[in-house]
């Protein structure tokens, strides 16, 4: 899944060669474990019915949330989607109220009114995820407004996939924000399906990196399952929408996992999915710091075991602390 | 008779009508292969190919606006809408486009199309996978409302639906589909605009709809063993509405409760407390009108919270007590 | 005390605003150069500039959710629909994000934002362009609901409504815009959730809002000079609702009518009506609870048709005169 | 204003010389002058305050909605939008009644219930103005499958301005069409501005039939002040949506009127009028004709009198047409 040529990607993300130091490379790395660990203990939950509802889960996609939000800054904002485990815990969230949201607790992040579909972490700007495909992609475009008018040089990461795409929202929340100059980086995580529906079916393009020509701005198409280069290519864009206005990056990737809890699998093919695992991030990123002598095979293991326990320690916090209080059913509706 | 869940016979109303009819088409995100985000349209793709099962790319403005484009030029299609919150994408489209069409063109259109959307709360999937708006729909002149609480109501009733010549809003409750009923074999319909007395009772009407029409006979059959005779009113079709039932119910009890899932304020069950306080049965009133209705926030995550954040047996039985104490 | 027009003084309030509080922006289509659809902003990008006053494409879904993000992220925007009708378009913005977003995050967000919109009909722009839908943004808990109808509501109001820390629907009546009232030089705010007693009365209360405020005033003069003291209350606020205003005005009176240009069915109407009937005002009434609603049709362009789609002062009046007789 | 070159405007619509019988072109132009003489008619009413609500003029864009529409069949069906009597015109409506209409006349095509802008012609396959913008374009898509479905070979002709093509209607349908492959040639008339809002504060690109590219779908980009371009690309047009799916044409033209009737035209220039009214498109058409032998200055002035004498008629048969029926204020709502 190589990236499309420079000149097909417009003029002003050029192709550099940024070094990624070998602490960030190893923070990445913990940071795909954690998001890993964290849903395998989610899907196990589900499948003993200890969670309620569904979930959407992100396996096989990290690289994608996590190589673009390390290449942000704390107090850059993204929004997210209802798979958004992964970029929540990439922007840093911390995990024991994480699980403690998803298990409906009242220290959850929104005190168990939310769950996964609505986790937010606005002290670390991530605006939530969203139960709506397509629905936080006017909202990433609402936060470009407010860096412009402070003047400040934060950007905004806007994460939806390759079914969001095709609703109205993303056209016009695109459209706005490239006539007013917004620092967005609008992250189309292209999965190939939208629930059952292949990208092939849904779109009559092949690349949907094409659909920044409809704007007048940079489109560029990334390995969604190389960590660096998803990292790369958005400290390129994050430089280029503080001057210039939003660009589009579309990262090629896949989940492993169904759609959500009840999904049969049957819009696709053993042999795919097989041959996407084959393409793990995590372990690419893993065969990779060790033969580029970014880290000892001690030093991974000390990462994985360090992201295991994270998740156990999460586990823990979240198993023993209270339910959401019924008294606060009628609070949070209005702000005073 | 035989039983089939509330999704089986909202499956064999589509088949069947699109097997008499062949202007009968069906489209919506994931109905094919997937059979629907709840199963409902299971198989329907093989039977009908990919022609009349149209999977959809994500965009409910542009499913609901094709559905009223599709039937103004003649086709009656069906417009599933995973959750029936997204409605709001395409609101403009079903309220300015669909239903304003036939009367903006003086009579000229017509506009036969179904927007069948599952509604409610109690799976877990929080604030924007839970809602129940019928009262928006209900507030739109030139949509038909709909929701059944049975597989036999169900059935008949998107049958019609789907007959009809104007654009009907289908609200389908989750929590109903896996739930079976006795449905015939033969051919029926129910008619829109009539409602269903699921149970006689001398000394108070409950006026219910959806879901909370099983929750409200539970209730009444409870509150028999002590003697307090509830008849519970199940709307069915809100608009048309079948007001004449509603007001001869109350005029025999003279207690009227009304209970929806919905959130209470602007809900419908304003609408149907107006309506008898303006009628002859506001004469025969022994009490207030009370609803009980969803409280009005957001639909929360937590079960315990989300249960309770609608009508529940407890709240429905007190206010009984209440009305008739 | 300076007369200025109900067009006037939403300028001035959005303009005060706006010198106040550099958080405070304003975006929508037209609203630059064009001074907005029904020049309500004529001048103000002049004094604030392109950056704070901002001419939009036309999207919407856009403007709404980017008032939402923009919001929630420390901005105070007040984003203009140029007919309230479109608001639908929009209208998963507005209800399933900005009026949900605190409540599902738990309390930590705040989203202060104010979405202005025209609404009504007699214009003679026909049924997309001439709705008043309230009642839906009623239905949304997390959205505040504002209409007023007077100049010196307006911009009190509105005032208010920038300075609140929730999402708040600002429905202005279009056929208000150019009459003139009252307004002070000096600094005033109205709050929301406060009903006023346009008129004081002890036969009968209309409860009412927006448009038909004024002509329920102009028929309780009227019907004055015959001695039927009719008392004229102004919700102005839809949500947070004066409750207690109401309810003491009909335990006074022992009569409602309510009236709202807003089509009958599902209106808010409904509620207030329901409202009162589980209130204790339930024991003072006298005679049912009527509503003089819009006809259940969408705004006809002929021009006495269009008159007669929705409430009239000869329909107000034989409605007072009934419910008293 | 140039058409953009055949590589630029993809594959499927090839340039290629399509002769125009003088007999069409007669109509064509006499259609152009009934839409100018009917608006002039409707403007002075307005400006005498005897006609109800507002009216979007379509005066200096009749080249656009005479030349598509003339290219289609009788049962090929359009959608049209706020600013429709041209389509309408050019659709073949009964002008008394489309006059009467305006006038809220009981005989007009909606018994004055819908007025301007909700003028339908259905026997026609005119499925209706449109008072939102954008509102048409799932409507025109819609009416794509109907025909897909029944197997014929009609297609519909859906028109929208340069500043629907911003709404989120435009991209999900469009969308959906090329996934499809619905018979339908999507026609942006671009007169430079959405109301106030000049096309390029609205959009960040130049040509606005870039937007094709997003779809995969052929766009191309035509004078509309030159009726005989117009047919000819909606001809080819027509050819290829019916084999292939849709296609996007967008129609380069300008209003001569405000925005609508409360317009103080703050937003353009005096020059920037005048240099379009050099290109008024029926002035072109007669001298052309003249020039190309299509029509004698005899056979010219007899079609200017028939299309005065036609709008005279329709005048006079709307008003002495009655009023709407009150008693009808509360039908049609809902169909049997
Ligand atoms: C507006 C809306 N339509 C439909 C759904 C149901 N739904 C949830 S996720 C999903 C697929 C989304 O696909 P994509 O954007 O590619 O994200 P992915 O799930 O692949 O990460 C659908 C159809 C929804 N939540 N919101
Ligand atoms: C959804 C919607 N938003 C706004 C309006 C108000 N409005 C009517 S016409 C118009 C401009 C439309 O521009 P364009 O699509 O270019 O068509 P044109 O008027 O230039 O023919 C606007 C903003 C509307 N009618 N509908
Ligand atoms: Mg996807
Ligand atoms: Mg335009």
């Amino acid at each position: 899944m190589p990236r499309i040529s420079a000149a097909e990607r417009g003029a002003a993300v050029e192709e550099r060669a940024i070094e990624v130091p070998r602490e960030l490379q190893r923070e990445m790395y913990l940071k795909m474990l954690q998001i890993r660990a964290f849903e395998e203990k989610v899907a196990y939950f589900f499948s003993r019915g200890m969670v309620h509802g569904t979930t959407h889960l992100y396996m096989g996609e990290e690289a994608t949330a996590v190589g673009a939000v390390a290449s942000l800054g704390d107090d850059d904002f993204i929004t997210s989607t209802h798979r958004g485990h992964g970029h929540t815990i990439a922007k840093g969230i911390e995990l024991p109220r994480m699980m403690a949201e998803l298990l409906g607790k009242q220290s959850g992040y929104c005190k168990g009114k939310g769950g996964s579909m609505h986790i937010a972490d606005l002290a670390r700007g991530n605006l939530g995820a969203n139960g709506v495909v397509g629905g936080g992609i006017p909202i990433a475009t609402g936060a470009g407004i407010t860096i412009k008018l402070r003047g400040d040089d934060r950007v905004v990461a806007c994460f939806f996939g390759d079914g969001a795409i095709n609703e109205g929202t993303f056209h016009e929340s695109v459209n706005l924000a490239s006539v007013w100059k917004l620092p967005v980086i609008y992250i189309c995580e292209n999965n190939q399906y939208g629930m059952s529906m292949s990208v092939r079916r849904a779109t009559n393009i092949d690349d949907l990196s094409l659909r920044a020509k409809a704007y007048g701005i940079p489109g560029t198409r990334v390995d969604g399952n190389d960590v660096l280069a998803v990292y790369r290519a958005v400290r390129e864009a994050r430089d280029y929408v503080r001057k210039n206005g939003p660009v589009l990056i579309v990262a090629e990737t896949y989940r492993f996992s169904g759609h959500s809890k009840s999904d049969a699998n049957r819009y696709r093919t053993k042999e795919e999915i097989a041959e996407w695992r084959e393409r793990d991030p995590i372990a690419r990123m893993r065969k990779r710091m060790l033969e580029g002598g970014s880290a000892t095979e001690e030093e991974l293991v000390e990462l994985e075991n360090g992201a295991r326990r994270s998740i156990e320690e999460a586990v823990k916090y979240a198993e023993e602390s209270p339910e959401s209080s019924i008294d606060e059913l009628e609070t949070d509706v209005y702000a005073d | 008779m035989r039983e089939i869940t509330y999704a089986e016979a909202i499956r064999e109303a589509m088949s069947e009508e699109m097997r008499r009819d062949p202007s009968v088409f069906f489209m919506g995100e994931d109905i094919g292969v997937y059979g629907g985000a709840f199963g409902v349209s299971v198989g329907m793709i093989d039977e009908f190919g990919p022609e009349r099962v149209r999977d959809t790319p994500i965009s409910e403005a542009a499913i609901i606006g094709a559905a009223a484009g599709a039937a103004v030029t003649g086709s009656r299609p069906i417009a599933e809408i995973q959750f029936s919150d997204f409605v709001a994408i395409g609101l403009d489209q079903l309220g300015n486009q669909a239903a304003k069409m036939r009367y903006m063109f003086g009579g000229r259109a017509q506009v036969p199309m179904v927007v069948r959307a599952p509604a409610g709360s109690g799976t877990g999937a929080a604030a924007q996978h839970s809602q129940s708006q019928e009262a928006i729909y209900c507030h739109i002149p030139g949509l038909k409302v709909v929701t059944p609480s049975t597989p036999y109501d169900a059935k008949g009733l998107l049958k019609s639906a789907i007959r009809d010549n104007n654009p009907v809003v289908f609200l389908e409750q989750k929590l109903l589909y896996r739930v079976k009923g006795p449905v015939p074999e033969e051919e029926y319909t129910v008619p829109l605009g009539r409602a269903d007395v699921k149970r006689t009772g001398r000394d108070l009407t409950i006026v219910t709809w959806g879901r909370m029409a099983g929750m409200c006979l539970e209730t009444a059959v409870r509150l028999a063993e002590e003697g307090i005779d509830v008849e519970v009113v199940d709307l069915r079709s809100l608009v048309p509405l079948d007001k004449e039932t509603v007001v001869e119910s109350v005029k025999k009890t003279g207690h009227l409760l009304i209970v929806h899932e919905a959130v209470q304020s602007a809900g419908y069950g304003g609408e149907i407390a107006a309506l008898v306080a303006d009628s002859e049965a506001f004469f025969y009133l022994d009490a207030p009108i009370r609803r009980v209705a969803g409280l009005d926030v957001p639909i929360p995550y937590n079960p315990t919270l989300e249960r309770n954040a609608v009508p529940t047996p407890e709240r429905i039985e007190r206010a009984v007590r209440d009305l008739l104490g």
